[in-house]
């Protein structure tokens, strides 16, 4: 006898909806009083709220200056962050100087806040080198292009931190999209079975160019972690305040030596996924204008309205010196060097490599030949 | 006949194999409503359903994966590999279970499955957007591997793909994708031979994919100068088509390969021994090599640098000539 | 300022441990009431539960005699399943005839269950083939030896059967070491999204190789599962009416088209990993005693003694055919042919291949030249 | 000097390098109290701790991935990939990360990774335990691939290996751990250069790791039969020290290369094409390729038919001596 029998207790087995998002400026600009995540943001009011603003009116200013560079020629591609602008800031200044970054390609305003130089933060994109800037200048790695590799190598950093014993902490960005990938599942498993000072940061700005969430997920993303034996928070991704003490909780958490910790800030990609991507195929006009409503800049802009530290004034200088800092983005885009030939065969190795050492002189004695290299050809 | 870009071939190929066997079905990243990174699937899910055309969550290994199991459940998927470079989370599935599967059930499940992979570089990508692997499923035994230069090739190779009981990797040349051509939905050719494209006496060049026109340019050049070049599109890299190689070779005596995937270890290297093998007392210079370096696919400003063109060819069709350049020296001295 | 707040929210974020294992059948052979599982067993007490106990015998019978074998050089290695009889035998004999089975090496029990031929059970550690059976002729691949690579393989015909419209389902075999693989979570993820009528079954055997199950998992491995979308069961692996009753249930929900559901099934390697193991390395015995206390045959038969169904005379004959089997099983392996020179280039490809066939050619030719063909040689 | 098998002089390496430089950390499936499946890393945990000697979650990718961000951190990670066959989920990792974050970054992250791998067949091994990739990594640039015939090299190699700044792949020739020799702990010699084993005039034969052995015993029999065999042990398979092999060809002017993985773009098609290229006019044949076939290996009691042997190797000899065999009529005519 097989008897089919209602399937409550598996359902109960599923764990509950997480607690609703962590809030802290709602969409309007009104601040919610949390008492677990309040005490993370003291310090976040008037014109430090100020500062927060310019920098994400900043780094939006300059997403949009790339985006105008790129359809004018001048970069290959370029990834946009609009709408992404909260959690990035936001989780970015959590960070200590001495907090060590693995992510993605689309954070932008991450490297922004981390003093990577302006145009340091195109020369991928512009196609001059394959990587911006020097890692530990920055504390930062340069961007990560396939998809999820990177959580695995902030899993390694972070262990081998504990094993320096510093309580420096590491984070990595991912997408949702990327919550598929093998990596970075794995990544919380090692993350995990070695306690590792790491934050997991998933944007889930709803796309992996376009497939939605729900190709990837089938429970908030969120929920995943706890089954790795990692603790999670979801945050409100468009709310820089949230986002900010969110991170700061979970830093706190890795710096005290209290293992890693998985955060999903809610989002949403405003724009294509990249200048390449053509939306209209699969975007909901009217998804997006719900989304619109939520602008990460536009409630602190309320707020800040509200509370009587922006004035038109303030908002004007704002806005300039974002108009500032995007053209010395652009002049410094337009200013990287072009690579040289022989270029292609430089830091391959970190040790002389005879193969390669002969191929590159046959390569020089052609280019010489037939005049392409300076004091060449016969 | 109808004129199409290699990327309409490839589709109009894809609908076709829909069409006519209920058992094919297309899985990738974003190859529904988006129609794939390059439009090669477009409308072919608004066509033939979602149970046909699936847009696969973020993971290829999860993507070869699945298709094995389709295949063992006799279905015969086609899956998309997005870029080159994002084939490798899926290289365990590719040559520990697609490959292996019909020898090691020793014949009872086949493993009917297409792995489409936009490849090779000139577009002027990031990172892992320009890679040439091919050489790697080549070296694997129980995948066919092709590749195509032209529209008509791009439609007909891909029906003959996906219904080759074999796995095949499908290399798409993706610099080539809007490269427009007659395409004769009725043509039928065998899937695993190379083709002649120029008949010449002098040397041989062999190229395949997105070098296959540089090597015509080269071809064309090298005619004006008075040296007569055949050119040989070889198409199938596993099996390679040595025949017809040969056969070449016997008549000019001097080969000259060219591929973008980097020299040591390429195919140019499987070709240029096996040549030799079988001509030894036919060649007059040893064959040469044209290709991308050893070194990773560099940033796109410096693609040119790396990338084998109309002039390093010449240059070899020289060298293997026995006429002084630059790099005489380094080989056979 | 930077606070730190006490974690208890993460904390309570963290599910609820799971609900305590499943179990129907205690160690000592008492038979526990459970008006959720009863209802699928209700069909298994006196004979019923009498031929369960014969196969969890013959099962263990075989896996002495092939590792009496490997001893004597007939095998090349065997993976014992001593401990994990009744995971294995209550899982396969909870299967339909046309539900598709995809495992690991160590389900020889499963396949045995599923009718496979005693000598093919063994081709694969005798070396004379890479396989022991055609798959479709007991709906069970072969032993998949990729940790992982497998369950994918199953999401995959899962989906199939739902395309061709019938309620087949699919069951896939795994370890606990495998849970780390990015395959199996890759798995979860595809299972999920796409609803398959697919079972995950994990035998959490404690060990892989030589790692304890905590360096995989912090957590409960059915703990994993419900963060990807999919339900979850932990049963007693030991107890074989547990483990048929919860494979019924996974079973039902995907014949209904209710999609995935895990299977943890909690048991123990009672041997090596394999015949070439050493665990004296690494197991504690006192680990080991206590397992050995929880024995998956030792409970059945206490409880069919107590019944009145098994007395010293039929337990002396089960024993008897289980000898039986063992030695048909033992000519059977040495019967087996060693492959052909030539057999080494057959089943590659299933169409011609023009490399293949001319080095298989030469490869003829050579072994007729030095008289290793039969009617070889010049 | 002391008498060790392969396996115990790497695990005398290993030790070495743990105590003389504290950012050596090894990582792998069961290195730690079971030390290793092979008992290479046999005490190592014991004897310098669970953060030095790291037992790993079970997933490839994870633990390269892993190594990766150790050497972000300056750490020197020494991985055990535990059987050839396991290395492919780890294929991404590799590929796309340990061989290009150097490049990527111009030089300012360096991946001092060791990836130790057992790998070859000749142990009655089942599927996925006798496989030999080396190929797939001698044709990823910025990877170097190295591997050992004999204790000594198998010590002094693996020490090599680890303080290069450079990713390194070290395959062990998993049937000669059981072989024994003399370790000498202050040996020292080049990392990337081949060793002539054996000096002759006649023939060169080019092995690598578990052939190397194969292949004195062919030359000792040919020597017995009045041929005079050069045999050259490689050692590192990327770079290729192609200018022993040269120097010897343009004494020997035949060529036979040896090595187990499949032959179809092996690494005997580069080593025959660089010197057909660098010794044309030197050459009395076509440099001979005897390897494994191209199929899967086949299960172990198929071995013997698939593995390249003192007889095939002979066979080849022959062959590029010009006297008639079974196989002459199919090379060069
Ligand atoms: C391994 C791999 N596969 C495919 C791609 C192509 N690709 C680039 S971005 C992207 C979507 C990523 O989505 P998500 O992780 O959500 O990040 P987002 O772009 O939304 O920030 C894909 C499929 C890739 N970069 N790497
Ligand atoms: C990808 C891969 N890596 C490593 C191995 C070597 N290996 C074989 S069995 C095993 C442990 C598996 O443990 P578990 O999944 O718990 O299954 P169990 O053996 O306990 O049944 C390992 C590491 C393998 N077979 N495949
Ligand atoms: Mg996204
Ligand atoms: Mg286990």
């Amino acid at each position: 006898m097989r008897t089919t029998v209602s399937d409550t207790r598996i359902e109960a087995e599923l764990p509950s909806p997480p607690d609703e998002l962590v809030q802290l400026l709602d969409p309007e600009g009104r601040r919610i009083e949390d008492p677990l995540y309040d005490p993370y943001v003291s310090d976040v009011s008037g014109e430090a709220l100020l500062r927060l603003y310019e920098d994400l009116v900043v780094v939006r200013r300059i997403d949009v200056e790339a985006t105008a560079l790129q359809r004018q020629g001048q970069l290959g591609l370029w990834p946009p962050l609009l709408g992404q602008e909260a959690a990035q800031v936001g989780s970015a200044l959590a960070l200590r100087a001495d907090d060590f970054i693995f992510s993605s390609y689309r954070e932008n305003a991450v490297a922004y806040c981390r003093g990577v130089e302006l145009p340091q933060l195109v020369e991928v994109w512009r196609g001059t080198a394959q990587s911006g800037w020097n890692p530990y200048a920055v504390n930062m790695a340069t961007p990560q292009i396939v998809i999820g590799a990177q959580t695995l190598h902030a899993v390694g950093y972070a262990v081998g931190c504990r094993h320096d014993g510093v309580d420096t902490a590491t984070i990595t960005y991912f997408g949702d999209g990327a919550t598929t990938q093998g990596d970075v599942n794995e990544a919380m498993v090692f993350a995990a079975s070695f306690g590792a000072p790491v934050v997991f940061f998933c944007q889930n700005n709803q796309w992996a160019i376009s497939e939605p969430v729900g190709l990837q997920a089938q429970r908030p993303i969120a929920e995943r972690a706890p089954g790795f034996g990692i603790p999670s928070i979801r945050v409100d991704g468009n709310d820089v305040l949230a986002v900010l003490a969110a991170t700061r909780r979970a830093l706190d958490r890795a710096h005290r030596g209290d293992g890693p910790t998985f955060i999903e800030a809610v989002t949403y990609r405003m724009g294509p996924h990249t200048t390449s991507d053509d939306p209209s195929r699969y975007v909901d006009p009217l998804q997006r204008e719900e989304w619109a409503a939520k602008d990460p800049i536009a409630r602190v802009e309320a707020h800040l309205r509200d509370a009587g530290v922006l004035t038109d004034e303030t908002a004007a200088s704002v806005a300039a010196t974002a108009d500032e800092v995007a053209a010395a983005f652009r002049a410094g885009c337009l200013a990287l060097p072009n690579p040289a030939p022989l270029s292609v065969f430089d830091h391959v190795y970190a040790e002389p490599h005879t193969g390669l050492a002969r191929q590159r002189s046959q390569q020089e004695a052609y280019l010489r030949s037939v005049g392409e290299l300076e004091g060449g050809a016969e | 006949m109808t004129e199409l870009t290699l990327a309409k071939a490839v589709n109009s190929g894809l609908r076709r194999a829909l069409a006519d066997d209920d058992r094919v079905v297309l899985l990738g990243e974003d190859i529904g409503p988006l129609g794939g990174v390059f439009r090669v699937t477009d409308g072919l899910q608004r066509d033939f359903g979602t149970d046909r055309v699936m847009d696969m969550p973020l993971a290829e290994s999860g993507i070869i994966g699945m298709a094995v199991g389709l295949a063992y459940r006799g279905f015969r998927p086609v899956c998309e590999i997005q870029f080159d470079g994002f084939i490798y989370p899926a290289f365990d599935q590719i040559v520990a279970q697609v490959a292996k599967l019909h020898y090691r059930t020793r014949g009872a499940v086949r493993m009917p499955i297409t792995i489409r992979v936009p490849f090779g570089g000139g577009i002027g990508a990031v990172e892992h957007h320009s890679e040439s692997p091919e050489a790697y499923f080549a070296h694997t035994a129980g995948l066919r591997v092709v590749t195509c230069s032209t529209p008509q090739d791009a439609h007909t190779m891909i029906r003959q793909a996906i219904a080759c009981d074999d796995p095949v990797l499908f290399f798409e040349p993706k610099r080539r994708y809007w490269t427009k051509g007659e395409v004769d939905e009725d043509a039928d050719f065998p899937f695993d031979r190379a083709r002649v494209l120029l008949e010449g006496a002098d040397v041989t060049i062999v190229a395949y994919g997105p070098l296959v026109a540089t090597a015509i340019d080269a071809a064309i050049a090298a005619g004006d100068e008075g040296t007569s070049v055949e050119v040989i599109d070889l198409r199938s890299l596993s099996p390679l088509d040595l025949d017809t190689v040969e056969a070449s070779v016997r008549k000019t005596g001097r080969l000259v390969i060219t591929h973008e995937a980097a020299q040591f270890g390429g195919l140019g290297a499987e070709i240029a021994a096996s040549i030799t093998d079988r001509c030894f007392l036919y060649l007059e210079a040893a064959p040469a090599r044209v290709t991308g370096f050893d070194t990773p696919y560099p940033s796109a400003r410096a693609e040119e640098h790396f990338l084998p063109d109309l002039d390093r060819i010449l240059d070899a069709v020289d060298r293997v000539l026995g006429r002084q350049n630059a790099l005489t020296g380094w080989s056979a001295s």
